[in-house]
């Protein structure tokens, strides 16, 4: 079966007042339809960079090297209007701020039908009533007054639930969430994350999940690539990335979060922060932080290297503690 | 213990006007609240959006006035004081904001930012001040020279320790952080919590804390008060509230939190709208256990929660977190500084 | 993080935009040449000659010479001035007045807002030439009060512009957090509010300039700006006024000059707000 | 009963484009030169002038001086006014009197000599004079001798002026302001038979490239107080006709001798530092660099054109040395600041600059203050002033444009000049009615006023240039600017 | 909505009394006796003088001249030019749709250049397209307005004959005549207008294209024309509409020097010669009726907000 999508060494270089810069360097991954791929990592890291490369919606001042493929279509070859043919049709995307991510001038149905009319060739009525189908669908009650409603009259959930049906009306082949809960209440996130597993379920559509709540990793994804300072560190299948962690700085970043149970006790805080992307220092680019890191970690960058099926590090030290 | 700071029956209602500037009716953003915190205490507040936290916390350090009810700090009626003294007053009592981004003056240097207490209050001597910044960056884990920089020039955890940093320089007694770790992801979060934990131990700060994350909570309070659009549902030492939530709604908080495996959304629906709010039992739009009594009379706290069916309702069947095992508790540990146990 | 001072970012922030630096150099060059007029122009701006009347542009006269046998160059240069200082002086002076009591009126918000509120947009439907008139009237004819009365009648425009930016400010962190820190609210305003509203400003500041240099012409007219014969490019147009059409040369340098002038002022005040901006994120 | 062919009655429209708008027209209140120029459509005067400003008959017939203080005026007959009423004695007489009385009259100084004037019989009116007035029958000839309908007078009141009635060969259709001034022919025009335009339309059009551009493109017909420059562009056009008219007033410098503090420079004090700075001007090449030689220059207040002007007095040449030499002996130190207010039009802007720049030669810092006009004619009134430049649009009798600038008690006189002996000349000039008795008079008062103690530096007689369509005939230029639509036929 | 129309509509009643203090104030700084110039080549009679003073009430204190004048105006009448006569409301009603309909089309032609120009530079910001269209722009607001009034008459009337010089035709009268006399100085008054809002239009521009919901829309697929007309401009408009209501306003008194090389009788003219003439009643009842309409323009321009941005429209 072709992936839904493929990433294959994506790299992509920022020409800023500073000089060039690589935001994301030789990422790697492939999502398969029905499936959800998460990818964590700090702010920072580069989620957000590579999955605007995807879509293609990335400002004037970036460079994009390496291969994209969705469902097997060889993206970067393509003309630009070609590409924005796929956009919101084959691949979609909904932000991290549900708030200013909605036109604030038109009301949710609009939005929505907007999509369904360019894409689908429907006509104004017909994507209205459409697009009240599509708020049905990610459970808004009452989805036609709702859908005469603007974004400023909507809260945080329903906005966020708007931009989903907003991404998932022409049924795309990858859905890709930039943090789509981290504006979001607790326990309308949980609403929200469980409603992007049954649409999966349902549509087939792969999703790439951008987080940086492990949790939200561990009861959602298949498939975890961790990213840190513009490079995969770490990819693993969902469940491992807590049972096998192998790169230090997942290990860290699972430490890092407060738990509700068990003892008490102080985090684990990986000190310092990332290095200036413009003064990459050599070797492992975690090693300035790395509390396991030996001589050789700031001489040698490590390469991603499989430790086990699907389940890949780039650390000179896995597999750690081999048990 | 006694009080440094006591708040009683605050309300504070944001009217609501229509067109021609008639009320028609109001944000009841915070309804009767009372609570108090003792020197070298830390306290959380937590609840969802909206439900009134931010504003609690300007009630409590004078930002605001209240509608009705008092806020005694150390003895003293905030609401008494001319707006001099009040400034004057903040000298002990200070904050620290959300969002690191944007509670930092965006043209004021590291600086100038953190010697703004101290010249507002006249702390040190204009020499001084240098010497002063340097040693409260230092505090921080920054480093002097830090203090030329632009606060955009700094990661989001760095600019909440500089926000601490600011919040110090006038050796306050109290500290009201206003969701201070939010916006940082987990690691820089993980550093800013060592920090505070660190720094109100050390100084004997009373500290409250605002947060909507339970797991911070955890780590930094001794007590939690937990609100729900505008009231308080529940209160009680950290530990044992989240370990045996009592309220639905407290409940519903614990057991939304993500990391326990797939399961169904703890409670349906949003917060309802704080103007106008449910009759009786504010949560009962939400609660599963729902009865007649709660759609009429409002449950007060008693004994340290709000709720009717408190005593009736069954017992909170803890979600088991998925455990850390002994490898990855061994591997976690070299990321915690030397000589450190629970 | 890179070791360069903020300021010194800025600055290169500002000198990588092309345009913006041609801006800002335009302006010293007009600045320099309204300096330097004595040593530049080659001849002296208001030495008349019955030979030389309305002669068109030539070697020996680059821009002409105008109804008094004046070397039309030497006056653009010498015009440059008073154009200068009615322009910028008087958007200054405007900004100066304006921008207080805008804040005042966005910080203070109830009867203070509404009183300056409605005392700014009365003064917006105050004919300028009431004002100047007025103004010159009991300050007495000279550049200095037509710059006034040019910065009077600006101001309003920036108390309202100021006033919105307040309400803004007024809803973020950073506001709160230094009233928190316990800074009084005028200190909250300067030191602030204020720093943080200044790039509508400079758009705003950089095309009133030309309203300025245009108005001092009007007032000029009115014998209330730059006295004869003494040039500035508003009383050169008006003079070439009467000869539009036999002696074109008399109204083009001079509009030309005004056009140069704004057109750098406003391409640098352009790189100017972006340098400014901390979060600009420009190549 | 054979009936004769009648010429079929004028169709066509005039357009005049004026160089401002008029203020009132009600010939009692009204005070600008441009409300004369629609008023010479609009009311008939008892007397008019000609092109040799001598007095010839309007609305009277003749007239007759029965002593030099009573006046015996006969009239027209069948004459009617626009509303149809009979123009008789009675409304001459209500006119004249409305002229006296009514509140706010600008008439009543003009035509302040007369005592009486009664009704002899429905075509004769006597007038008697308080005191002998050579002048007084030339007040007849403008606004004064402007007889109103007594009846649409009555009935209007002070709003008369709304919807004028007279006598004219037009009558009043409407006023916008600022916009048009629409009159129709009055079929029952006395003189009908000279009328060859059933409208006239004036336009007042303020921006002289405008004005130009219009008559230019033939939106109107006729344009008055153009520019020296424009005579060539007109000229190059074969479209346009060009008539330069000489104009009965003058522009000087006013100085102010005796009004309040200003008064105490020595301008104000010494004659020969007057004198020194009149010879730094030369007049010849003001006119020339200004109005391209369009204006003459002068020394009096009287123009080459009126009987009354003293041929021998001619201005003084250019001569720096010995303005000099009169400062130096007058002892004043140079540079000499002198100020000078000056009118904000821009031609008389740059004179004062040309001034300006001929004065410093002669060690005068000339300091110019343009002022507008209001602010200048209260500046001046109140002796606020060193010098001014102002001009007088002038009066067809001479003691029109003499007495009230050098006379002591004179209203316009802003730099209070005070020469009993000049008073005197002023006062016999006014009443003597013998031509070269009072021109002897006239030629007197100049040697003292101007040669001898320089009260005022007369500059020139300005030219009414006015452009017209080639097409338009019948135009007579006479120098009180009066554009008379009699006789005026498009071709 | 209606309620909040009245809330408006009551604003306007201070700002018009603080206006009025504010004229009366300035007309007592201001030189030139209004007395002198009405007595014209008699104010040298003292007795005419004190006549004209003792009719205009001159010679009352100016608190009472206030009163009497407010207590007239809130009756309806604005008393009559002291120059002309008339009846100043008459002067006004006659004034008003000229400069109206000069204003709006000076508007419309600012809009049809400074908009377009504006979205242009700063979609394509920082290239030669930008830097041509702020050219144009400030050359639009630096380009004295009687130059180019007098340019256009020479170019379009003189040597071509396609328009009148001068003058103006009522709308109701003839629509095309009325359109040709306007046209001309609608587009010098316009070409200023145009690039200030050209400024404006450009700034908000460049700020809605930086929000996130600009992001949304390119990520639903939409043409990038669509995404700028539709997206980004329609929030941006919020502070052109704020500043055009300020430059419509403007365009009511402030367009004398273009209506007087036109000759248009408008507002500005009026007002402009009433100064000079010291004519204070017209003075007083044009300044309050352009005020009036100011304050009804920004009421429009709030009106408009509403229909931009739905945020505003409930409370
Ligand atoms: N248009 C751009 N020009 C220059 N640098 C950019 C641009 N967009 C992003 N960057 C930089 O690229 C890096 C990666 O940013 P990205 O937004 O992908 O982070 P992220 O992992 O999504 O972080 P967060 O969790 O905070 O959203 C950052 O250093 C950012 O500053
Ligand atoms: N100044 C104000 N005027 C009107 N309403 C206000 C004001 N400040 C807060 N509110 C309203 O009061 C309610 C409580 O707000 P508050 O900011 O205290 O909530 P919070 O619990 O801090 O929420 P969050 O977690 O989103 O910060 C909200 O509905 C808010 O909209
Ligand atoms: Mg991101
Ligand atoms: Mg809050
Ligand atoms: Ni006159």
């Amino acid at each position: 079966m072709t992936p839904a999508l493929a990433v294959t060494g994506l790299t992509v270089s920022f020409a800023t007042d500073r000089g060039v810069f690589r935001a994301v360097d030789g990422l790697s991954f492939s999502v398969a339809p029905g499936e959800t791929l998460a990818i964590v990592g700090e702010s920072g890291c580069g989620k957000s960079v590579s999955s605007l490369a995807i879509m293609g919606l990335l400002e004037g001042n970036a460079r994009v090297g390496g291969d994209l493929r969705l469902a097997g279509q060889d993206l970067l070859a393509m003309t630009p209007e070609a590409r924005r043919k796929l956009r919101g049709a084959d691949m979609a995307m909904i932000f991290q701020e549900p708030m200013t991510s909605l036109n604030p001038a038109f009301c949710a149905g609009n939005q929505i039908a907007e999509v369904l009319a360019l894409h689908r060739g429907l006509s104004r009525h017909a994507a209205y009533e459409e697009a009240i189908r599509a708020l049905d669908q990610v459970r808004i009650p009452d989805a036609r007054r709702r859908a005469a409603q603007y974004p400023h009259q909507l809260s945080g959930g329903m906005r966020q639930r708007v931009m989903i049906a907003m991404a998932l009306a022409c049924r795309p082949k990858l859905l890709i969430a930039d943090e789509p809960t981290t504006a979001l209440d607790v326990t309308v996130q949980a609403q929200i994350l469980e409603l992007l597993d049954e649409l999966k379920r349902e549509t087939g559509t792969a999703i790439v999940l951008i987080t940086h709540d492990l949790g939200v990793v561990a009861d959602h994804a298949e498939q975890v690539v961790v990213m840190y300072a513009g490079r995969a560190v770490e990819t693993a299948p969902g469940e491992a990335i807590f049972t096998h962690p192998e790169h230090p700085y997942t290990i860290g970043l699972l430490g890092a979060a407060p738990r509700l149970d068990g003892p008490r006790g102080r985090l684990a805080s990986i000190e310092g922060t990332v290095p200036d992307p413009m003064h990459r220092p050599p070797g492992c680019g975690f090693a300035p932080r790395c509390p396991f890191a030996v001589a050789e970690c700031t001489v040698t960058d490590p390469a991603l290297t499989m430790l086990a099926p699907g389940h890949a590090a780039a650390c000179l030290l896995a597999p750690l503690e081999a048990a | 213990m006694t009080a440094l700071l006591e708040a009683y029956d605050l309300v504070k209602h944001f009217p609501v006007r229509d067109a021609i500037g008639r009320k028609r009716g109001a944000v009841h953003a915070v309804d009767g609240v009372s609570l108090s915190v003792a020197a070298g205490e830390t306290l959380a507040i937590v609840g969802e959006s909206g439900c009134g936290k931010s504003t609690l916390g300007r009630l409590l350090l004078g930002l605001i006035p209240p509608d009705e009810g008092q806020v005694r700090f150390g003895g003293e009626e905030l609401t008494q004081l001319s707006p001099a003294a009040l400034r004057a007053r903040r000298r002990d009592m200070q904050m620290i904001f959300q969002d690191p981004y944007a509670s930092l003056d965006p043209r004021q240097t590291v600086q100038d930012a953190v010697a703004e207490p101290l010249r507002l209050h006249r702390i040190v001597p204009r020499a001084g001040e240098i010497a002063r910044v340097a040693s409260l960056l230092t505090r921080v884990g920054l480093s002097p020279e830090h203090a030329r920089r632009w606060p955009h020039e700094f990661s989001g955890g760095q600019r909440q320790r500089v926000a601490i940093a600011r919040a110090l320089a006038s050796g306050p007694r109290l500290i009201l952080g206003d969701e201070p770790v939010s916006a940082l992801d987990v690691s820089v979060q993980a550093q800013v919590i060592e920090l505070l934990r660190g720094l109100i131990s050390e100084m004997g700060l009373a500290f409250i804390l605002i947060s909507h994350d339970l797991g911070v909570v955890r780590q930094i309070a001794d007590r939690v008060a937990v609100m729900y659009l505008g009231r308080i549902v529940e209160e009680g030492p950290s530990e044992a509230l989240l370990a045996a939530p009592r309220h639905p709604y407290t409940r519903a908080l614990r057991a939304a939190v993500p990391g326990g495996g797939r399961r169904a959304a703890p409670v349906s629906g949003d917060v309802p709208s704080p103007i106008n709010p449910p009759s009786g039992c504010r949560f009962h739009t939400r609660c599963p256990h729902v009865e007649d009594i709660c759609r009429s009379v409002v449950p007060p706290l008693a004994d340290g929660v709000a709720c009717h069916l408190a005593d009736r309702l069954p017992p909170f069947a803890a979600v088991v977190d998925r455990q850390p095992n002994a490898r990855l508790v061994r591997l976690q540990s070299r990321f915690r500084p030397q000589g450190d146990a629970a | 993080m890179n070791a360069d001072s903020p300021r010194r970012r800025a600055l290169r922030r500002f000198f990588q935009h092309r345009l913006a630096v041609l801006g800002l150099v335009v302006v010293v060059v007009f600045i320099l040449a309204a300096v330097l007029a004595p040593w530049v122009a080659p001849y002296d701006p208001i030495q008349t000659s019955w030979t030389r009347l309305r002669k068109p542009p030539s070697a020996a006269f680059l821009f002409g010479t105008d109804e008094n046998g004046r070397d039309v160059f030497s006056r653009v240069l010498w015009g440059a001035r008073a154009s200068l200082m009615a322009g910028v002086v008087s958007v200054l002076a405007a900004m100066l007045m304006g921008v207080p009591l805008g804040l005042l009126a966005g910080l203070a918000g109830k009867w203070t807002d509404a009183l300056i509120s409605r005392i700014a947009d009365a003064m917006l439907s105050v004919p300028f030439l009431i004002l100047a008139i007025a103004l010159a009237a009991f300050l007495g004819p000279a550049l200095e009060n037509a710059m006034l009365a040019i910065a009077i009648s600006a101001a309003p425009v920036f108390v309202r512009l100021a006033r919105g930016m307040a309400l803004e400010a007024r809803s973020a962190d950073w506001f709160e957090a230094a009233r928190a820190l316990g800074n009084p609210p005028w200190r909250t305003a300067l030191l602030h509010v204020l720093p943080n509203i200044v790039p509508p400003l400079l758009v705003q500041g950089t095309l009133a300039i030309a309203e300025a240099i245009i108005a001092e012409a009007s007032l000029s007219f009115l014998g209330l700006g730059q006295q004869p014969p003494q040039p500035s490019w508003g009383s050169m147009l008006n003079s070439a006024q009467r000869f539009l059409t036999q002696a074109p040369w008399m109204a083009i340098y001079p509009g030309v000059a005004i056009f140069v002038v704004v057109l750098a002022f406003n391409v640098f005040g352009d790189g100017l707000r972006d340098a400014l901006d901390p979060r600009s994120q420009r190549r | 009963q054979a009936t004769l062919p009648q010429a079929p009655a004028p169709t066509g429209t005039l357009r005049i484009a004026l160089k401002d708008d008029p203020d009132i027209m009600d010939p009692t209140l009204a005070r600008t030169y441009t409300g004369r120029i629609v008023f010479a459509a609009l009311c008939d005067k008892l007397f008019d002038i000609d092109e040799k400003l001598e007095i010839v008959p309007q609305l009277a017939t003749s007239y007759k001086w029965e002593t030099p203080t009573s006046l015996l005026i006969t009239l027209r007959d069948g004459v009617t006014f626009h509303d149809g009423e009979k123009f008789d004695a009675a409304a001459v007489v209500y006119s004249l009197n409305r002229h006296m009385t009514m509140q706010g009259s600008f008439r009543r100084g003009e035509i302040s000599d007369m005592d009486t004037a009664v009704v002899v019989d429905p075509l004769t009116v006597r007038i008697t004079l308080k005191t002998p007035s050579a002048a007084f029958l030339s007040q007849l000839t403008d606004r004064a001798g402007m007889i109103v309908s007594p009846k649409a007078a009555e009935a209007a009141g002070r709003d008369f002026g709304l919807h004028p009635v007279c006598t004219g060969p037009f009558s009043f259709v409407e006023r916008v302001a600022q916009d048009r001034i629409v009159l129709q022919r009055y079929p029952g025009y006395w003189d009908a038979g000279r009328i060859h335009f059933a409208r006239v339309i004036y336009r007042p059009i303020p921006d002289n490239n405008a004005r130009l551009a219009n008559v230019q493109t033939g939106t109107v017909e006729f344009a008055e107080r153009m520019e020296p420059d424009d005579v060539t562009t007109a000229r190059a056009n074969p479209r346009l006709a060009v008539a330069q008219v000489p104009q009965l007033g003058y522009q000087n410098i006013t100085i102010n001798i005796t009004n309040g503090p200003r008064a105490n420079t020595p301008m104000g004090r010494d004659a020969r530092v007057r004198h020194a700075f009149e010879l730094a001007l030369d007049r010849a090449t003001i006119n020339q660099v200004v109005y391209q030689g369009a204006y003459t220059p002068t020394a009096q207040a009287v123009p080459p054109a009126n009987p009354y002007h003293v041929a021998s007095l001619v201005p003084e040449a250019r001569n720096v040395e010995r303005a000099r030499a009169l400062l130096r002996e007058a002892g004043v130190t140079t540079p000499l600041a002198v100020d000078m207010i000056v009118p904000n039009n821009p031609d008389l802007r740059q004179v004062a600059e040309v001034i300006q720049s001929m004065v410093a030669e002669a060690g005068f810092n000339l300091k110019l203050s343009t002022m507008e006009f209001a602010s200048s004619l209260q500046v001046t009134t109140r002796g606020e002033f060193e010098t001014y430049l102002a001009g007088w649009s002038g009066r067809t009798d001479p003691d029109g444009n003499i007495w009230s600038f050098l006379h002591s008690r004179g209203p316009q006189n802003d730099g209070r000049y005070n020469n009993p002996e000049v008073d005197r000349l002023a006062d016999a000039a006014r009443a003597e009615t013998d031509h070269d008795k009072r021109l002897a008079l006239y030629t007197q008062l100049w040697q003292i006023a101007v040669v001898q103690d320089r009260a005022r530096i007369y500059l020139w007689h300005a030219t009414n240039i006015v452009i017209y369509s080639a097409r338009l005939a019948g135009y007579r230029p006479i120098s009180d600017g009066m554009i008379r639509v009699q006789d005026l036929r498009l071709q | 909505m209606i309620g909040w129309l009245l809330r408006r509509l009551a604003q306007i009643i201070p700002t018009l009394l603080i206006l009025s203090v504010m004229i009366f104030g300035l007309q007592q700084l201001m030189p030139g006796d209004p007395a002198l110039i009405l007595a014209g080549e008699e104010r040298g009679d003292p007795v005419v003088l004190a006549q004209i003073r003792a009719e205009l009430l001159l010679d009352r204190p100016i608190a009472e001249q206030y009163f009497v004048w407010v207590s007239k105006v809130v009756q309806g009448d604005f008393g009559f030019s002291w120059r002309i006569r008339m009846p100043v409301s008459q002067l006004i009603l006659e004034k008003l749709p000229v400069t109206f309909q000069l204003a709006t089309m000076a508007f419309v032609i600012a809009i049809v250049i400074g908009v377009p120009l504006g979205i242009l530079s700063a979609v394509r910001r920082d290239t030669p397209t930008d830097w041509l269209a702020n050219a144009v722009a400030l050359a639009g607001i630096s380009t004295p307005n009687f130059w180019l009034g007098i340019m256009m008459i020479l170019f379009f009337s003189v040597n071509l004959g396609w328009l009148p010089p001068s003058g103006y035709v009522p709308l109701t009268e003839d629509w095309r005549a009325s359109l040709a006399t306007t046209i001309m100085p609608a587009f010098v008054l316009g070409s200023g207008i145009a690039g200030v809002l050209m400024r404006h239009t450009r700034a908000a521009m460049m700020t809605a294209m930086a929000q996130d919901y600009v992001r949304t829309a390119r990520a639903k697929g939409m043409a990038e024309g669509v995404v700028v007309l539709k997206h980004a401009f329609r929030n941006a408009l919020i502070p052109v509409v704020t500043l055009g209501a300020i430059e419509f306003g403007r365009l009511l008194a402030g367009a004398v020097l273009t209506e007087q090389i036109f000759t248009i009788p408008g507002f500005g003219k009026l007002i402009v010669d009433a100064v000079f003439n010291r004519d204070y009643p017209v003075v007083q009842g044009v300044v309050l009726a352009t005020a009036l309409i100011f304050v009804v323009l920004s009421l429009v321009a709030d009106l408009l907000y509403m229909a931009i941005n739905p945020r505003l429209r409930q409370a």
